[in-house]
């Protein structure tokens, strides 16, 4: 028995945590806000000197060949931080689609250019008006010569300003096909979208007989939903790592300001209403911890409660995270509802994820259908009735 | 029992319904009205607005009718507080003036004093401000470390004061000093009267988490007050700001109309939002939501209607309208946080690409934030209620 | 506008106050635990002289014809002592169902016994296995030479010991009557059931060809689940007052108790786990008993919204007193886990109410249609589009 | 990372596996056993229980060999509580002899002491109780009143203790009280190893909420020690208290898969309870609510491990158990009442007119009101997190 990071990731993370507080955490997260690419860039470049991008890429493809577990600790450090950027989508979701389920072709030529960072991915899922549900999914995709042709539109799709790739779910003959698009491809407009979480810009594709060849296919033509829903499982847990080490942050700042701030001669954190409610925080973060790490182990050793396991940590870390940054700024008192402390920015970020890549009321049914119990007639077997 | 209006209220809301449909900007009621974004503008419209509203005697009615008001029952106004909610009036530029400062000095203020300012705050001629808050003194008033020193016939003020709202159009503030270092905190503090257009008074604007300027500081630096702008007396200011205080109350009525028209947009937001052609309200879950939330704004209105009639019985308002602050405060930022879980992904834009035009979900979530903060946080009320409802035992550091 | 009770509503709540407070409060109820119904019999005498069972009866039947809201201060003292009797069952909802549904013989036979406290009712409705809907309600009758024929099986029927009627739905030829059966027809077998709140005593009631007259049935024989729907109004506005009643003088002790208690050389009101846990009961309690002042004004006015307004009151004051009972009993600490202090009956009386005449989950649904939510079609005016 | 047991760990279970169904209650596997309800009868069972695990050096497996125990490690403790509670087995009359006054004997117990006790609380032909709670000291250890004063060989002791498990079954306890007046509320305290048939002690029950009786009220009216029943140094006893404590600990993990086999019960429940022929769990929400407690029940689970990963490379437990704790409570808690919301008014049947024989969750759910209060009130945990994991001032009156 021994659930807890080995003494090498945890090193990686300080490793990482250096690095990020070398350029002052949340600085990247508010230059971008005010529309600088390049920090953000510079912080990819930075983070990829460090490994980060490597780790999880197989040796063959220029990767390290490392785990799902060695992600954990860089996804709660960029969490922590508020680090703009594709990471998750390109680490976590792209990069084991890619391996699990690509070709040969697009594992060569994806996957080092992911470790080495030239290539980055962003998804393109929602359609106006539709949900993350198959249905809705109507973008439409017809042969033509050995290509497929795109048409149709995207939205809410994150920071393709910063992605070289779009990875694009359509239909295809009532299919659903996963097609990686080149960001700079003929026949796609970008139209920019107001984000609401200003350190995540949003825009509206519009795909018109956008061409792609069927080798940008992942998988067979008819496979798309099944390898996006294998994909997602691994989003998914480092989802619930990045949202940790947000929830992490949080804990910090409310924790630090409580002794320091004082009213009515006595540090706040000295009254229970403010101090209970850092413990509540510090216990729910521990919690989703837990949870997300056994999750990222699900993953790895491929358990057979994985589903269960990741969407519990999804589910549970997202919940945290929601309740911590609206109590963190509560706890800051007037300063924290100010544009000038980081407060906000995690708030923000909390309502982004909180149905990011599917509502969490779908992810309530798909660990409920994994768990069996949409089947009724089956019994739990108890080893002996209370 | 009995939720019955007089038919002289009737009449009074019928009148001020007609005068608002009359006097309010062109395009107003059909939303077709774009607001000055520009703020030199906005508060220049803003300031056209109460000196229209003045015009019609609608600027501050509970005010008597020789200053200018209406003499207006309490009942009266909460109608007239209905009916602004109802329309969603241009925001009092005046505030503080008409609510607070005004009646203060009418209680409190020397007859100068009253000549001076009180036709200036009616017509929003002078727009006032109020500096209360302070850095290291937020949710603890007595804490107040500005100061206040006399040289000769002047006082030369020092000093910080934060989150005060309107400063940046204000032409002077309702400013709390300490005077002198008494035996307790609450000892020794002086109220001034004091003009926003000198030298010593620097403002800079705090930006809030949802992008507006409401607030700002207010930076001291050998400010300068006359005698004259001593309001009360010297070191005894501390009965002056309760007086001042005990003023405020009356906002809790707007917020609980707001919130009453904020729970019907989100019906009707759960009936207009669609996605793959169903409704959110289809979903028996997001009624239940709903519900849950009706059965609160609900009870937050009762609430303020129970305690109103006490008011109406007892002549002035009590401790209640902490119960009443807190639970409007905590079921409005409920109500706009589920209103983002219920939007889905779609809740994450802004502006002009968000389900409702400017943000209007968005924006007020983000506000909400602030609403069990200012005017005393919701574990201020608590203690409130506690020790002066409860009689539960006075906290540490009090 | 005038949201208060009156002067002689406040006046009557002192009287009947200070009998309670004579015959000790919970008393009663806990001699009614070990047995004695005796006692019971004696408060309804009591409460009978001080006019409590007159008070809704129109004077015709012997009664004060009062309205509904006089109802308000007596079941919210009895609901503060936990008073054990059918008092909601007899006064709030068989008196205005006979009152208003009932024949002029019914009336005659029953308003007036009501009056002088000689006969009380219980209602015996849940079926094993059944739920309250419509199809829950399977219990046979059949004609017979002018009467009815009962025959099938009611369970959790409370008090059934205390009742000189009983209230039973019933299925005659697909449709829903509702019977007025005494309790000490033939072919009726009661058995005792456990209950958990011991203040509340269940049977199951066995019925056997018993022979009812027509005469017996409250309106039509196919009007009885519209009078029952009708009658349960009545009885939920009356049932948020008594737990208001009930949640009001858990306030009361667990607010006394933290002001005597001392540990760590305060009294535990000090602090602000206790002090602020105690706020948020009292601010519950306000706003129930909000609630349930309106949904009984409603009722008295026969108000348009009454149905959202009784429900809505019923399932704010049962959520309020549920989590009231429970929170003093962690205020209370250990000596609130014990048997000796009254925490407890509260606990269990709370959810004894929680799904009484009606899950929770159906009166949701009931406020959801009574406020349009469910035609889809029908939009909101709002005055103004925000 | 790794949730493997080691070849010997499953050998461990095993083992000890095969010797419970060799050795429970004939009919105890298959539920027909009936457990003795009389008093004395209920007790002699217990004690039969002990005698039996003693024999086969299962009573206290982490006590040292030489002791009766095992030797058994940290993970081999985990394992014996997960089938303990996996076969339900019967309490331990004598938790506090072999999980608190055995450990703290071994410790600091005199040669003398540990040669008269420590063999007799193995087999259970002693019973201990622990006298520690006070009707004034219940969250607040420190404010002891029971005194013992010395006269010539003897200590005579006076006082109440309350809250004080397996007294009416025990013929020693483990008690505290105040030999003289220190500096500070936790000097001069002193522990003693009480012999409970004297006439100057007096057992009388509590009932609990759930009409079981767990707990006693203990009163001393010039009970009699000597010199011999003192543990540790005289005024010292502080350090005794603390280190007797530290050895509670152990009995989170109990819970946690206590805990783990209630929920797989819940939703057998949700499967099995149908009303008009539909099970509950057929219900989208009835599955939603589980979900959420699965995912607190694994979380509970997930974090003991975490906690107990630590302990395994620290060597001693810390005080993350206060998180464990509290979470584990505030989790059964939950869990029992929503087992009593779903089931619906039929929840509100007792005993054998329960849905589960002898109504398991009825008297589980008023059993878990104890869990958040003994051991430490989820409050008080509160406040050690705080100081302890989180830096946060000290409280008031500390």
């Amino acid at each position: 028995m021994d659930f807890s990071l080995s003494q090498e990731q945890e090193m990686f993370r300080q490793y990482v945590r250096k690095y990020l507080q070398d350029v002052e955490t949340t600085k990247i997260a508010r230059d971008y806000i005010h529309g600088d690419i390049n920090t953000v860039q510079q912080s990819l470049a930075g983070l990829n000197e460090l490994g980060c991008t490597q780790l999880n890429i197989p040796e063959q493809y220029d990767g390290m060949g490392l785990g799902k577990l060695d992600l954990v600790p860089i996804f709660e450090e960029l969490g922590a931080a508020l680090v703009p950027g594709l990471h998750l989508e390109t680490l976590a979701l792209a990069a084991p689609m890619i391996e699990q389920f690509g070709s040969d072709e697009q594992k060569q030529t994806y996957l080092p250019s992911i470790a080495s960072a030239e290539a980055t991915f962003t998804i393109a899922w929602l359609e106006p008006g539709r949900s993350y549900k198959k249905q809705g999914i109507q973008l439409q995709a017809q042969h033509d010569a050995g290509s497929l042709l795109l048409q149709g539109v995207k939205t809410l799709v994150p920071d393709v300003e910063l992605a070289t790739h779009i990875i694009v779910p359509v239909r295809v003959n009532e299919q659903i096909a996963l097609v990686i698009v080149e960001s700079d491809t003929a026949g796609l407009t970008v139209s920019p979208l107001q984000s609401f979480d200003e350190t995540r810009k949003l825009s509206q594709l519009q795909f018109d007989n956008v061409r792609v060849s069927t080798n940008q296919v992942i998988g067979q033509l008819d496979e798309g939903w099944a390898i996006l829903n294998r994909g997602l499982l691994s989003f998914n847990a480092g989802l619930s790592s990045w949202l940790v080490g947000a929830t992490e942050r949080i804990v910090q700042m409310a924790n630090e300001y409580a002794q320091i701030r004082e009213q009515f001669g006595n540090p706040i954190g000295r009254f229970q209403a403010i101090k209970h409610r850092i413990v509540d925080m510090k216990l729910d973060l521990e919690t989703a911890r837990s949870l997300s790490y056994y999750a990222n182990w699900t993953l790895e050793t491929d358990a057979p409660d994985k589903v269960e396991a990741i969407v519990s940590a999804r589910i549970f870390a997202t919940q945290t995270f929601i309740r911590a940054a609206a109590d963190n700024i509560q706890i800051h008192g007037g300063i924290g509802f100010t544009e000038e402390i980081d407060c906000h920015l995690y708030v923000k970020r909390s309502r982004f994820f909180e149905n990011y890549l599917g509502d969490i009321d779908t992810y309530y049914d798909l660990a409920i259908d994994a768990l069996g119990w949409t089947d009724v007639a089956a019994p739990t077997a108890l080893p002996i009735t209370p | 029992m009995d939720f019955a209006y007089t038919q002289q209220e009737e009449q009074f809301r019928l009148e001020l319904r007609t005068w608002l449909e009359e006097n309010l900007p062109e395009g107003w009621l059909d939303g077709t009205f774009n607001m000055p974004e520009e703020q030199a503008a906005y508060g220049q419209f803003l300031r056209d607005w109460q000196r229209k509203l003045s015009e019609g005697n609608w600027a501050a009615i509970a005010w008597p009718k020789k200053h200018g008001g209406r003499d207006a029952t309490l009942m009266e106004e909460i109608i007239y507080h209905q009916e602004m909610v109802r329309v969603q009036a241009p925001p009092a530029i005046n505030y503080v003036g008409l609510h607070m400062v005004g009646p203060t000095l009418m209680q409190i203020g020397s007859p100068e004093q009253q000549e001076k300012y009180i036709a200036k705050i009616l017509s929003g001629e002078e727009v006032w401000c109020q500096g209360y808050s302070e850095p290291n003194a937020g949710s603890d008033l007595a804490a107040v470390q500005t100061t206040a020193v006399k040289d000769g016939d002047k006082w030369i003020i020092n000093g910080q004061k934060i989150w005060t709202s309107f400063a940046h159009f204000a032409d002077r503030c309702f400013l709390v000093a300490r005077t002198s270092k008494g035996e307790k905190k609450h000892h020794g503090i002086t109220c001034f009267l004091l003009d926003m257009n000198q030298p010593g008074v620097e403002v800079r604007p705090i930006i809030q988490m949802d992008g507006e300027h409401d607030f700002n500081e207010v930076y001291l630096n050998d400010a300068v007050a006359y005698e004259a702008d001593v309001i009360g007396n010297v070191d005894d200011g501390w009965r002056v700001t309760i007086a001042l205080l005990m003023h405020e109350r009356t906002g809790i009525g707007a917020q609980v109309f707001s919130l009453e028209q904020q729970f019907d947009a989100l019906v009707e937001l759960a009936r207009s939002v669609t996605t793959d052609d169903e409704a959110l309200i289809e979903q028996r879950e997001v009624r239940k939501r709903l519900l849950d939330l009706y059965i609160k704004s609900r009870g937050s209105l009762l609430n303020y209607y129970r305690n109103l009639t006490k008011q109406l019985k007892v002549g002035h308002p009590g401790v209640e309208g902490s119960m009443d602050k807190l639970f409007v405060s905590e079921v409005t930022k409920e109500l706009f946080s589920e209103a983002i879980s219920l939007q889905g992904h779609q809740a994450i834009t802004w502006k002009q690409d968000a389900i409702y035009g400017d943000s209007y979900w968005q924006k007020n979530y983000l506000y909400s934030f602030g609403q069990t903060i200012g005017g005393g946080t919701s574990e201020i009320q608590k203690n409130t209620i506690a020790e002066r409802i409860l009689g539960l035992p006075k906290d540490i550091g009090k």
